[in-house]
C-alpha cells in the first residue's frame, strides 16, 4: 500500500461540464501513466484517484474533503469552474491539501494550498484588447464585451472595461452584454452587434461566453454572415475542443487568446500531441490550453517532489516557488510566489480545420497577476508565499495581510 | 473604348486579367519587371503581415497576370510554401488522385507532395480586409452581373484611392443598371474618402438613404470628421434618416426573431405535447430524445459524408425511426407496467434520462459532436441592410408548420388518432370497445418520442450536439406544453409563439436574463388567470 | 395503527444523533472511530432527510407535486450563509470591515438594504424560516386560491424556481453570482472547521429531523391531515362539504417550505457554500425522485428515500466514476417496476399493514388489466 | 316574494357553449319543505344544483337563501357551510380513506384549520357515526376503504355522509339509482323522516320511489319548469307524459 | 352462446364470487340479479375480462375465453354497457360511437341506424363532448356505443340507471328488439325489477357472490326471488 503515491483528479465527468473537464481527467491519467512508465515517483508508483463531482458545487467540496481525509492524496488536480474552486477552497485549506487548478479564471484570488496554471485576466483579456487596438490587430475602436452572466466574466469585463477608458476609448464605444448560462438563441444579440459594428469604426467583440453557449453563438454569427473581417470576435472560453463541436467553416479568422494552441510549432509540442492520441486512442482528438496547464502543473509538481524528496505538501509547496518547466510552446513555464505562472499570451485565429492559427504572441512570457491593477480595490493587494509576507492578500498600503484561512 | 473579343466573353478570369492590366495603363504605374514580381510573391512568405500587405499591394501594382490567381489563392488559404523545396511559393492541385505542387510562378509541376510537406502562407483580418479590396477591383470587368455587383460592394465596403479610377471606367461602360447602381454607390463612397470638398458633399446626397451597412460605415466615418465641419453635418443628417427607416425594420426583424424562437420551442416541446400531454406520462426522458434525434443527424452526416447536403433529408426520417422505436422499446419494457401511476413514471423516465445521457457520453464520448449546416441552410435573405432573414431560422419556422400539421392530421383524422385519445382517456373501456390498448399505447409513445427525434434534427442546426442537450430543453419543454394547456395541440402551438415572441420583444429592453426571467413570471401569473393553460378545456368533461 | 414505524425512525435518527458524534470523538486509530469526513456529509444527507420529508408533506399527503422546493431550501441556505458571510467581518481577502469580497471587487460601495441584519444570529434564524415561509405564502396563496392544481402547479413551482436561479445568477443581485456565498469562516464565534462545530452541526440537523419528523406525523395523523388526503383524492367534493381546500394547502405548502428553509439553513454549514446551483429546476426534481424512491405518502419512506439515493450516490460516484448514472438510472427504473409504491410501500405491506395514506388501494377506473 | 322562502331561484339562466341549459328558471323552496324534481334526462337538474351549490355560475339570475344571500356570490365552501348539503348524482367519496374516515369528515364541525389540527375524537362524535353505519347498514364494512365498494355500497356512504353533515337544505340528486326496490322504499322512508326536520330537493326518475314521498313535484323541461303539482296533477299533463313519462 | 361455468373472483383477499355459473343464448334475454355488492358487476367484468378469475371457465361457442384480453374479447363479440357508463370524456359524441369502429371491418365502419331511432338525442348532440351529457344522455350513449360493435353478446350493467321513464321504455324495446333479432344473447344485471321481470328469459339471483336461485321467465315472478331483493 506505502509503495504508492496517490493524487486525486477532481473533474466533473458527467452534468454540464463533464463536456469541458472529461479531457482534463484523461490527460492527468495520461501523465500519471508517462510517470510510471520513468519509474514513477520518489521510487513509489503514482496512482490516479479519481472521482466524479458530477458538476455539483457542493459535491466538489465532499469529494475534495474525501480524497483529502480518506484517500490521503498527496495532490489534487481539478476543478474547472470558479464556483468550484471556491467550494472546494476552504477543504484545502483546512486539511492542508495541494490543488493544481488549470483554467483560465477571473484572478482576485490566491490560496495556499492552490496553484494556478490557467491564465489570470492580465494573461489573457489584456494582451487580446491591445492585439485587436493595434495596427496589426486591425485598430479597433469599439467594443462589444458580450458574457456569460456570472462572476469570470463579469470581473474579467469589468476590468477590460476600465482598461479600455482608461485607453481612451469613450463610454459609448463599449457595449456590454450579458446572456444566462447555456443561452441558445443568440438572434437578437448578434444583429445588436451588427448594428453596433455598423457605425463607422472599427469594431471587435470580447466573448466570455461560456461552454455550451459558444455554438449557437458561432452558428448564428455565421448565418447572418458577420465574417471576422468586418467584425472579429476574440473568445476567452473557446478552444480547440469547443471548436470540435463547431462546422469552423464560417468562422474562419475569428479570435482566441490562451497560453497555448494545439498549433504551436514545437518539438514537445509534437511529442505531446503524439501522446495524447495514442493515450485517448483517436487521431482526431485535439489538444487545448487547460490541458497544457495540467501539463505543467504535473510536471512542476513531480519536479518539486523530487526536489523535497518527500510527497509532504509543505515542504513541496517551498519547492514550488520559483520552479521552472518548458512549457509546450517553447518557453519556460515559471510558478511565481503568488502561486500563478509566467506564460506567453497567444493570439490564434479560428482556421477551417478547427484549428488556430497563431497571428500574434508576447515577445516574452507575462506574470500572472492574481490581483488586477485595474480595479481600485485590488491594485494594492499582492501575493507572495515566501517570507516575509507569505501571504496570499496582502496590502501594500495598510502593510497587513487580512484574514487567511487556516 | 475597350474592346472585349467575342471568343473571350466565356472567359471572366482572362477578361478580369485584362481590366488588371488597364487598370495599371491608367495608373500609370512604372513598367513592372518580373524580378520584381518575383520578389514580391517571396515576400508573401514573410513572418510578418506588414510585408505581407506590401507585397499584395506590389502585386495588383505588378501588372502581372498571374496576380489575380495568386491573390485569390492567398485569400482561400490556397497557397503554400514548399518546405522541401526551399520555401518556393505553390499552388496544391490534384493531379491523377495525388496532390501535386504547382509553382505559382513557372506553373511548373514540381511533383507530389506530402501532407506535411507544404506550410499554408498565413494571412489575418487585416490582410483579408485588403486582399477582399483589392481583388474587388480586380473583378469588376468579370462577366457575371453579380460578380461585379460583389465587386463593386467589395469596393464600398472599403474604399482605397487606387480604385476610384477603376470604377469611374467601369460606369461609363457599364450597361446592367443594377451593377451601374451598384458602382455609383462605390464611386460616391471614394469620392466621400477621396473626393474633394463638393464632391464629398455630393457624395453624402448620394449614399443617404442607403439601407446598405457598408454605407453607414463609411457614411458614419464621414460624419465622425472633425476636419470639414458641414460635410460632417451632412453625413448625420443622412444617418439620421437612415436610422428612422431602420427601426420600422428592427421591429419586423424582432418579430421574426420571437416566430423562430416559438418555432423552435414548438419543435422542442410538440414530442411532450403527445407524451405529456395525450399519454399524461410525465416523461423526463423527453429531452434526450431530442438528443437521440440530434445524435442521429450526426451519424447520418458522418454515414454520408460527401453529401451533407442532402444529409438532412435522410436525418429526419431515419430520426423519427430511431427515437420512435426506442419510445416503444421503453413504452413496452417499462411504462406499460405504470399506466394509472403518471407521478411513478416522473420516477422511471427519469432514470431513463439519466441512462440514456450517459449512454451517449460513452459511446460518442462527453464531447458536442460537430454537425454540419448544409449550405442552402445557412446564409441569409437580406431584405435590405436592416432586415435580413437567416434561412436555417426560415426553413425551421416552415418545417415546424409541417411537422404541426402532420401530427394534427394523425391525432384528428385518423382512426389511430382517435384510438390514441380514447385509450387515455379511459384505457379500460377502450379496451372493452376492442381497441388493442397495448398496440395504442406503444405507437402513441413512439410517436411521441419520434416527433421529438425530429425536433432533435432541427435542434442539431442551431445548438450543441452533445449529452447535455436534453437537458437544455426538458424544462423549456414542459412550460411550452402546460403554459398551452395539457392535451391541446394548438395550445402549444399558440403557447410556444407567444412565449417566443414575448421573450424576443423583451430582450432588447431587459437583456436576455431578466427577459427569461420575465417570461417565467409572466408564466406564472398567467397560470393564475387561466389555470388550465391558454387553451383550456372547459366543463363537466374535464372533472370527470 | 403506525407507532411502530414512528417509534422506529426516531430511535434512529436520535440514535445517530448520540452514537456518531460519540464514535468520532474517539481517539484517531481506534478501530471504531467515525472520520469528520463520514459526519459532515451524514450531516448533509440527513438536511436532504428534512427536505425530502417537506416534499412529501406536500405531495404525499395533499397531492401538491412541488417542483420548486428547492428554492425553500436554497432560500433558507442563503439566510444562513449571509450571517455566515457577515461573520467573517474583515477576515476577507480585501479586509473590508463590512463588506463581503465579492462585493469589494464588483467596488460596491455599501451594503445593499436587504443585508442588514444577518450579522445578528436571531435575525438570520428568523429570516431562515421567515423567508422561505412568507414566499411560499404568498405563492401559495394566489395559486390556490385561482385553483391553480395538478401539473399547472408544479410548472409555476418550477418557473418560480427557475426565476430565482436566473436572478441570484445575476451579480447585480448582491448574493455573490454563481460562485455563491463561501468561504465561511465561524459560527456563533466557533470555527466551523473544528471537529467539534461539526458534530454540533450533526447533532443539530439529526434534532431537526426528528422534530421535523413529530411535527409532520402531528399533522398527518391530526384530522386536518385526513381533509388533506381527502383534498388530494377528491378536491371538489371536499369544498362541497365546506373545507376551504386553499387555505389547508396554503397551510401545509408554507409549513413544508419553512422545514426546506431549515434544512438549507442546517446544510449551508455542513457544505460551505450556497450557490444559485441549488435552485437548478434538476435540483426540485431530484427530491420528489427520493420521495417517490422511498415511497410518497409515507413520512418515513421520504427519509428513506432521500439517505438511499444519496447514499448510493455518494458511492457511486466514486466506485465507478465514469460510469455511475447507469446505475442510479437502473435503480430508479427497478424501484418503480418492483416496489410500486416505493420502498416503504414494500416494508408497509410486510410489516405495517394498512399503513401510510392507503393510496393506491382505491379501484382505479385505469385499473383495468388488458 | 323571497321572504319567507328558503331558496328562490330567480329567473336564471345558464348556457353552455351556446346550448342553453337552464333558462329562466324560477323556483321557490320554503322552509322544511321536501320538493321532488323530475324531468326528462338533460332537462338541467344536476345543472340546477350546481349552480345552487356554486359549482356553476349562472349567466343572469340570482339564488337567493333564507331571504337575504345571494349564493351567485359565494363559492362551493361558503355555500356548504350556509348549511347547504348535496349528493351527487355519480356517487363521489373519498376513495382512499376508510367507510368511517369519511363519514368523520362528513361530520359537522368547525372546518377552519387550526381547529380541525387540534381536533380530537369525541364520544358522541363515535355515536354518531356509528348510528349512521347502522342506518346506510355499511357496519361491517367501516374500515373498508371507500374505493372497493360497490356502486350501490358508494351510494348509500354518500347518503351517510350527507346525513353527517346535517345542513338544513338537503340536494340529493338520483338517491335510488342502483338501488334495488326494496333499499328504494328504505331510502324514501328515510327521506321522509329526514324532511321532518330539514328541507330537501330530490331528484329521482323512480315514480314509484317519487309517489311513494308524496310531495309537491317539479317537471323540469329544457331548463325551465313544464309542470308544478302533486304527481297526479303533473302525470296527467299531456307535455309531460309527451316528453317524460312516455305510454 | 357464451357460458360461465363455476368461476371464483377475489379482490385482493376479498372474494367477491363463488362457483357462479351462467349461460346466455343467443335470442335470450339473461338477467342476473341482487342487492348491493352481492357481485353482479363482478361477474360481469369476469365476462368482459376486466377481472381475473381463480376458479371455473367462461366459454364463448364453446371456446374457453379465460385469459383473453377485454379487447379480444370484444373482437369475439362480447359488447359490455358497463355501471357508470365510462363514457370517454373529451370525445365528442360522434367519436364515441366510432370508437367502436375497431371491431369492424373497414368496410362495415358505420353507425346503425338503429342507435339514432332508438336514442334520438345521441343525434342531436353528435358533436357535445361525451362527459358534458347529462347522467341519462351518458347511458343512452354507452349502450349505443356497445350496439356499433354489432355485437354475439352484449353485457348490460343496469342500463336503466337514472334514465327518464320513456326512455326506459325505449330501452326495454331496443332490447327487445335486438333480443327479436335473435342473433345476440344479452346479459342484464338489474335492480329494477318489474323492468327485468318484462324481459327476462332467464335469470340469475346473487346473494354474497354466490347463484342462491335461477330459472326460467315464470319462476321469476315467484315471491321467493324478491325475498332475496329485500333487505
Ligand atoms: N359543461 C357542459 N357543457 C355542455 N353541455 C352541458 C354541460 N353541462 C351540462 N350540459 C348539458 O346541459 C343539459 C342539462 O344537463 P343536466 O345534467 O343538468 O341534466 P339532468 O337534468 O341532470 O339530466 P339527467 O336526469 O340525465 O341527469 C344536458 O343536455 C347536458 O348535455
Ligand atoms: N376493486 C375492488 N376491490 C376490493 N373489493 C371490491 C372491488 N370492487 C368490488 N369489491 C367488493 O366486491 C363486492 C361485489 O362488488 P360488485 O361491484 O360486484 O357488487 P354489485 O353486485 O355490482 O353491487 P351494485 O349493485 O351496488 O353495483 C362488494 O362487496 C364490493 O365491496
Ligand atoms: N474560471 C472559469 N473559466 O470559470
Ligand atoms: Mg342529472
Ligand atoms: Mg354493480
Amino acid at each position: 500500500q506505502d509503495d504508492t503515491i496517490k493524487i486525486g483528479v477532481l473533474h466533473s465527468l458527467s452534468g454540464t461540464m463533464a463536456i469541458s473537464e472529461t479531457t482534463l481527467k484523461d490527460t492527468v491519467l495520461m501523465l500519471v501513466d508517462e510517470q510510471n512508465k520513468k519509474g514513477g515517483l520518489l521510487g513509489k508508483k503514482l496512482e490516479a484517484v479519481v472521482v466524479d463531482p458530477a458538476s455539483d458545487w457542493p459535491l466538489f467540496a465532499e469529494k475534495a474533503r474525501e480524497l483529502l481525509e480518506v484517500n490521503k492524496v498527496a495532490a489534487v488536480f481539478g476543478c474547472w469552474t470558479s464556483v468550484s474552486r471556491k467550494s472546494v477552497l476552504p477543504v484545502f485549506e483546512e486539511l492542508n491539501g495541494m490543488l493544481f487548478y488549470p483554467v483560465q479564471y477571473e484572478g482576485e484570488e490566491s490560496s495556499k494550498n492552490v496553484f494556478y496554471t490557467g491564465a489570470a485576466p492580465n494573461q489573457q483579456a489584456i494582451p487580446a484588447v491591445d492585439y485587436l487596438m493595434s495596427e496589426e490587430g486591425g485598430s479597433v475602436k469599439r467594443f462589444v464585451l458580450a458574457g456569460t452572466d456570472y462572476v469570470y466574466p463579469r470581473t474579467t469585463n469589468k476590468i477590460l472595461e476600465q482598461y479600455l477608458l482608461d485607453k481612451g476609448i469613450p463610454a459609448e464605444d463599449i457595449m456590454i452584454n450579458y446572456t444566462p448560462f447555456g443561452h441558445s438563441d443568440w438572434q437578437t444579440i448578434v444583429s445588436d452587434i451588427k448594428a453596433f459594428g455598423s457605425a463607422g469604426k472599427k469594431t471587435a467583440v470580447v466573448s466570455t461566453i461560456n461552454g455550451d453557449a459558444n455554438v449557437p453563438f458561432y452558428k448564428e454569427l455565421g448565418n447572418q454572415g458577420i465574417a471576422s473581417s468586418d467584425i472579429p470576435v476574440v473568445a476567452f472560453s473557446v478552444g480547440e475542443e469547443e471548436l470540435s463541436g463547431i462546422d469552423t467553416g464560417p468562422l474562419v479568422g475569428h479570435l482566441a487568446a490562451w497560453n497555448y494552441f494545439m498549433s504551436a510549432e514545437s518539438p514537445v509540442n509534437d511529442e505531446f500531441i503524439e501522446k495524447w492520441q495514442a493515450f485517448i486512442g483517436s487521431e482526431d482528438r485535439v489538444t487545448n490550453d487547460p490541458m497544457e496547464a495540467t501539463y505543467i502543473g504535473f510536471n512542476m509538481w513531480v519536479k518539486a517532489v523530487e526536489a523535497a524528496g518527500t510527497t509532504d505538501v509543505d515542504m513541496v509547496r517551498d519547492e514550488m516557488n520559483g520552479i521552472t518547466y518548458p512549457n509546450l510552446t517553447g518557453g519556460i513555464a515559471v510558478m511565481n510566489t503568488n502561486h500563478h505562472l509566467t506564460k506567453p499570451v497567444l493570439i490564434g485565429e479560428i482556421q477551417d480545420d478547427g484549428q488556430f492559427q497563431i497571428v500574434w504572441s508576447t515577445p516574452k512570457g507575462v506574470i500572472g497577476d492574481a490581483w488586477t491593477d485595474f480595479l481600485p480595490e485590488s491594485k494594492n493587494l499582492v501575493a507572495d508565499w515566501t517570507a516575509p509576507i507569505s501571504c496570499g492578500n496582502f496590502n501594500i498600503t495598510t502593510g497587513k495581510c487580512s484574514g487567511q484561512n487556516y | 473604348m475597350l474592346r472585349i473579343p467575342v471568343s473571350l466573353r466565356a472567359r471572366p478570369v482572362i477578361l478580369a486579367f485584362l481590366a488588371l492590366s488597364f487598370l495599371l495603363d491608367l495608373l500609370s504605374a512604372t513598367p513592372s519587371r518580373a524580378d520584381d514580381f518575383e520578389t514580391s510573391v517571396a515576400k508573401l512568405n514573410d513572418q510578418s503581415f506588414t510585408v505581407k500587405e506590401e507585397a499584395v499591394l506590389e502585386l495588383v501594382q505588378s501588372g502581372d497576370d498571374r496576380a489575380l490567381a495568386i491573390l485569390s489563392a492567398l485569400q482561400d488559404g490556397e497557397l503554400f510554401s514548399h518546405k522541401k523545396q526551399n520555401n518556393v511559393i505553390v499552388f496544391s492541385q490534384e493531379i491523377d488522385g495525388a496532390p501535386h505542387a504547382i509553382d505559382v510562378l513557372t506553373a511548373a509541376d514540381l511533383g507530389e507532395h506530402g501532407k506535411r510537406d507544404l506550410k499554408k502562407i498565413t494571412i489575418n483580418n487585416k490582410l483579408r480586409g485588403a486582399l477582399k479590396a483589392a481583388l474587388g477591383a480586380l473583378r469588376l470587368y468579370s462577366k457575371d452581373p453579380d460578380t461585379r455587383i460583389a465587386a463593386a460592394k467589395a469596393v464600398l465596403a472599403n474604399p482605397s484611392p487606387e480604385a476610384l479610377p477603376l470604377v469611374v471606367e467601369a460606369i461609363e461602360k457599364e450597361q446592367d443598371d443594377a451593377v451601374r447602381e451598384a458602382l455609383d454607390m462605390a464611386q460616391a463612397a471614394l469620392l466621400l474618402t477621396n473626393g474633394d470638398a463638393e464632391e464629398r458633399l455630393a457624395a453624402v446626397g448620394m449614399l443617404s438613404g442607403s439601407m446598405d451597412p457598408d454605407v453607414w460605415q463609411v457614411l458614419g466615418r464621414a460624419a465622425g470628421q472633425e476636419a470639414d465641419a458641414d460635410l460632417a453635418a451632412a453625413a448625420q443628417a443622412a444617418l439620421a434618416s437612415i436610422e428612422n427607416q431602420k427601426s420600422v425594420y428592427n421591429l419586423l426583424e424582432t418579430l421574426f426573431f420571437g416566430v423562430s424562437l416559438g418555432a423552435v420551442l414548438l419543435l422542442a416541446a410538440v414530442g411532450l405535447a403527445i407524451t405529456f400531454g395525450v399519454m399524461g406520462v410525465i416523461n423526463m426522458a423527453h429531452g434526450e430524445m431530442l438528443m437521440l434525434g440530434a445524435y442521429t443527424t450526426f451519424v447520418v452526416q458522418q454515414l454520408m459524408p460527401n453529401a451533407i447536403e442532402y444529409s438532412l433529408f435522410v436525418a429526419v426520417p431515419a430520426a423519427f425511426i430511431v427515437t420512435g422505436l426506442v419510445g416503444i422499446a421503453i413504452e413496452r419494457s417499462i411504462i406499460r407496467l405504470l399506466y394509472g401511476r403518471p407521478l411513478e413514471t416522473l420516477l422511471a423516465t427519469f432514470g431513463i434520462s439519466l441512462f440514456l445521457q450517459q449512454a451517449v457520453r460513452s459511446i460518442f464520448s462527453p464531447l458536442n459532436q460537430p454537425v454540419t449546416t448544409p449550405d442552402w441552410m445557412s446564409g441569409f435573405y437580406a431584405v435590405n441592410g436592416a432586415l435580413s432573414l437567416t434561412y436555417n431560422r426560415l426553413y425551421i419556422i416552415v418545417f415546424c408548420i409541417l411537422v404541426f400539421l402532420a401530427l394534427l392530421a394523425v391525432l384528428k383524422r385518423t382512426p389511430l388518432g382517435l384510438q390514441m385519445r380514447a385509450v387515455t382517456q379511459n384505457r379500460a373501456m377502450a379496451s372493452s370497445m376492442g381497441i388493442r390498448t397495448g398496440r395504442v399505447d406503444a405507437l402513441t409513445f413512439g410517436l411521441g418520442s419520434g416527433i421529438a427525434g425530429i425536433g432533435g434534427v432541427a435542434l442539431s442546426q442551431l445548438t450543441n450536439v452533445g449529452p447535455n442537450l436534453g437537458q437544455a430543453y426538458i424544462v423549456d419543454s414542459f412550460m411550452v406544453v402546460v403554459f398551452g394547456g395539457v392535451g391541446n395541440l394548438w395550445g402549444t402551438l399558440v403557447g410556444a409563439l407567444t412565449l417566443g415572441v414575448a421573450n424576443k420583444f423583451m430582450e432588447p429592453w431587459t437583456g436576455a436574463v431578466v427577459a427569461k426571467i420575465l417570461v417565467l413570471v409572466f408564466i406564472i401569473l398567467f397560470i393564475q388567470r387561466r389555470p388550465r393553460g391558454l387553451f383550456a378545456l372547459k366543463g363537466r368533461a374535464v372533472e370527470s | 395503527m403506525t407507532g411502530r414505524a414512528t417509534v422506529i425512525t426516531l430511535g434512529l435518527i436520535l440514535g445517530a444523533a448520540v452514537l456518531v458524534p460519540v464514535l468520532n470523538a474517539l481517539p484517531d486509530g481506534s478501530p471504531f472511530k467515525v472520520p469528520t469526513y463520514t459526519v459532515s456529509l451524514f450531516g448533509k444527507y440527513l438536511c436532504y432527510a428534512l427536505l425530502a420529508l417537506a416534499v412529501d408533506l406536500v405531495w404525499g399527503y395533499c397531492g401538491i407535486l412541488s417542483l420548486g422546493h428547492g428554492a425553500f431550501f436554497a432560500l433558507g441556505g442563503y439566510a444562513m450563509g449571509m450571517y455566515l458571510m457577515r461573520q467573517i467581518g474583515d477576515r476577507g481577502v480585501y479586509g473590508h470591515p463590512v463588506l463581503p469580497d465579492f462585493m469589494v471587487f464588483l467596488n460596491w460601495k455599501e451594503l445593499p438594504w436587504y443585508w442588514y441584519g444577518f450579522d445578528n444570529f436571531a435575525f438570520a434564524m428568523l429570516m431562515v424560516a421567515l423567508v422561505p415561509g412568507i414566499l411560499a405564502f404568498a405563492f401559495g396563496w394566489f395559486a390556490f386560491r385561482s385553483r391553480v392544481t395538478g401539473v399547472y402547479l408544479s410548472i409555476i413551482t418550477q418557473a418560480m424556481t427557475y426565476a430565482l436561479l436566473l436572478a441570484f445568477f445575476r451579480n447585480d443581485m448582491g448574493f455573490g453570482g454563481n460562485n455563491g456565498l463561501t468561504d465561511f469562516r465561524d459560527l456563533l464565534g466557533f470555527d466551523l472547521r473544528s471537529d467539534g462545530v461539526r458534530r454540533g452541526l450533526f447533532i443539530a440537523s439529526a434534532l431537526a429531523l426528528a422534530l421535523g419528523y413529530i411535527a409532520c406525523r402531528f399533522v398527518t395523523t391530526s384530522r386536518l391531515g385526513k381533509v388533506l388526503i381527502a383534498v388530494r383524492d377528491a378536491e371538489s367534493r371536499s369544498r362541497f362539504m365546506g373545507y376551504r381546500v386553499e387555505h389547508y394547502k396554503v397551510f401545509v405548502f408554507t409549513l413544508s417550505a419553512v422545514l426546506a428553509g431549515i434544512a438549507g439553513a442546517l446544510y449551508v454549514p455542513q457544505v460551505g457554500i450556497i450557490n444559485p446551483g441549488e435552485f437548478a429546476p434538476i435540483n426540485s426534481i431530484e427530491i420528489v425522485i427520493w420521495v417517490a424512491l422511498g415511497g410518497r405518502g409515507y413520512l418515513f419512506g421520504a427519509i428513506f428515500g432521500a439517505l438511499a439515493v444519496n447514499i448510493a450516490k455518494s458511492y457511486f460516484t466514486v466506485a465507478f466514476p465514469e460510469i455511475w448514472l447507469f446505475f442510479l438510472g437502473a435503480l430508479f427504473v427497478l424501484t418503480t417496476l418492483f416496489l410500486p409504491k416505493g420502498c416503504a410501500g414494500l416494508l408497509s405491506i410486510l410489516k405495517f399493514p394498512g399503513l401510510g395514506t392507503g393510496m393506491g388501494f382505491a379501484r382505479k377506473k385505469e385499473a383495468g388489466n388488458d | 316574494m323571497a321572504a319567507g322562502s328558503l331558496l328562490y331561484l330567480d329567473n336564471v339562466s345558464v348556457s353552455f357553449d351556446g346550448f342553453r341549459a337552464i333558462n329562466k328558471l324560477s323556483m321557490i323552496i320554503k322552509p322544511g319543505e321536501m320538493r321532488a324534481i323530475i324531468g326528462p334526462n338533460g332537462a338541467g337538474k344536476t345543472t340546477m344544483m350546481d349552480i345552487i351549490t356554486g359549482k356553476t355560475r349562472p349567466d343572469e339570475g340570482d339564488v337567493i337563501y333564507q331571504g337575504k344571500v345571494d349564493l351567485t356570490k359565494h363559492d362551493e365552501a361558503a355555500i356548504a357551510n350556509m348549511g347547504i348539503g348535496r349528493k351527487f348524482q355519480k356517487p363521489t367519496v373519498f376513495e382512499s380513506h376508510s367507510v368511517y374516515d369519511n363519514l368523520l369528515l362528513a361530520l359537522k364541525q368547525d372546518r377552519r384549520v387550526f381547529p380541525m389540527l387540534f381536533r380530537l375524537p369525541s364520544k358522541d362524535e363515535q355515536t354518531r357515526i356509528d348510528e349512521l353505519l347502522a342506518l346506510t347498514r355499511l357496519g361491517d364494512l367501516r374500515e373498508t376503504v371507500a374505493g372497493s365498494l360497490s356502486h350501490g355500497q358508494k351510494q348509500w356512504l354518500e347518503i351517510g355522509m350527507l346525513l353527517a353533515q346535517d345542513p338544513q337544505l338537503l340536494l340529493i340528486d338520483e338517491p335510488a339509482a342502483g338501488m334495488t326496490d326494496a333499499e328504494t322504499e328504505e331510502t324514501a322512508k328515510l327521506l321522509k323522516d329526514i324532511a321532518q326536520t330539514h328541507s330537501v330537493v330530490v331528484v329521482e326518475h323512480d315514480m314509484d320511489f317519487i309517489r311513494s314521498l308524496g310531495v309537491r313535484v317539479t317537471v323540469l323541461h329544457e331548463g325551465s319548469v313544464l309542470a308544478e303539482g302533486s304527481l297526479d296533477q303533473v302525470s296527467a299533463n299531456q307535455r309531460v307524459v309527451e316528453v317524460y313519462l312516455g305510454r | 352462446m357464451l357460458s360461465v361455468d363455476s368461476i371464483d373472483l377475489y379482490y385482493g383477499a376479498a372474494q367477491a364470487l363463488r362457483g357462479v355459473s351462467l349461460s346466455a343464448e343467443p335470442g335470450h334475454v339473461t338477467c342476473v340479479l341482487g342487492r348491493n355488492g352481492v357481485g353482479k358487476t363482478s361477474l360481469l367484468r369476469a365476462i368482459t375480462g376486466h377481472q381475473p378469475i381463480a376458479k371455473g371457465t367462461i366459454a364463448m361457442d364453446g371456446a374457453s375465453i379465460d385469459g383473453m384480453k377485454p379487447y379480444d374479447r370484444a373482437r369475439k363479440g362480447i359488447a359490455y354497457v358497463p355501471q357508470g357508463r365510462e363514457i370517454f370524456p373529451l370525445l365528442s359524441v360522434r367519436e364515441n360511437l366510432e370508437t367502436g369502429y375497431a371491431c369492424l371491418s373497414s368496410k362495415d365502419r358505420n353507425v346503425p341506424d338503429e342507435v339514432f331511432e332508438l336514442f334520438p338525442v345521441l343525434n342531436d348532440m353528435l358533436r357535445r363532448r361525451g362527459g358534458d351529457l347529462s347522467g341519462g344522455q351518458q347511458q343512452q350513449l354507452a349502450i349505443g356505443r356497445a350496439m356499433v360493435t354489432r355485437p354475439k353478446v352484449l353485457v348490460l350493467d343496469e342500463p336503466t340507471e337514472g334514465i327518464q321513464p320513456s326512455i326506459i321504455k325505449d330501452i326495454g324495446r331496443a332490447i327487445t328488439f335486438l333480443r327479436d333479432k335473435g342473433d345476440m344473447a344479452i346479459i342484464l344485471v338489474e335492480q329494477y325489477f318489474d323492468f327485468a321481470k318484462e324481459l327476462a328469459d332467464k335469470f340469475i339471483v346473487l346473494d354474497r357472490g354466490e347463484v342462491v336461485a335461477s330459472g326460467g321467465q315464470k319462476e321469476l315472478a315467484e315471491t321467493d326471488v324478491r325475498r332475496h331483493l329485500t333487505v
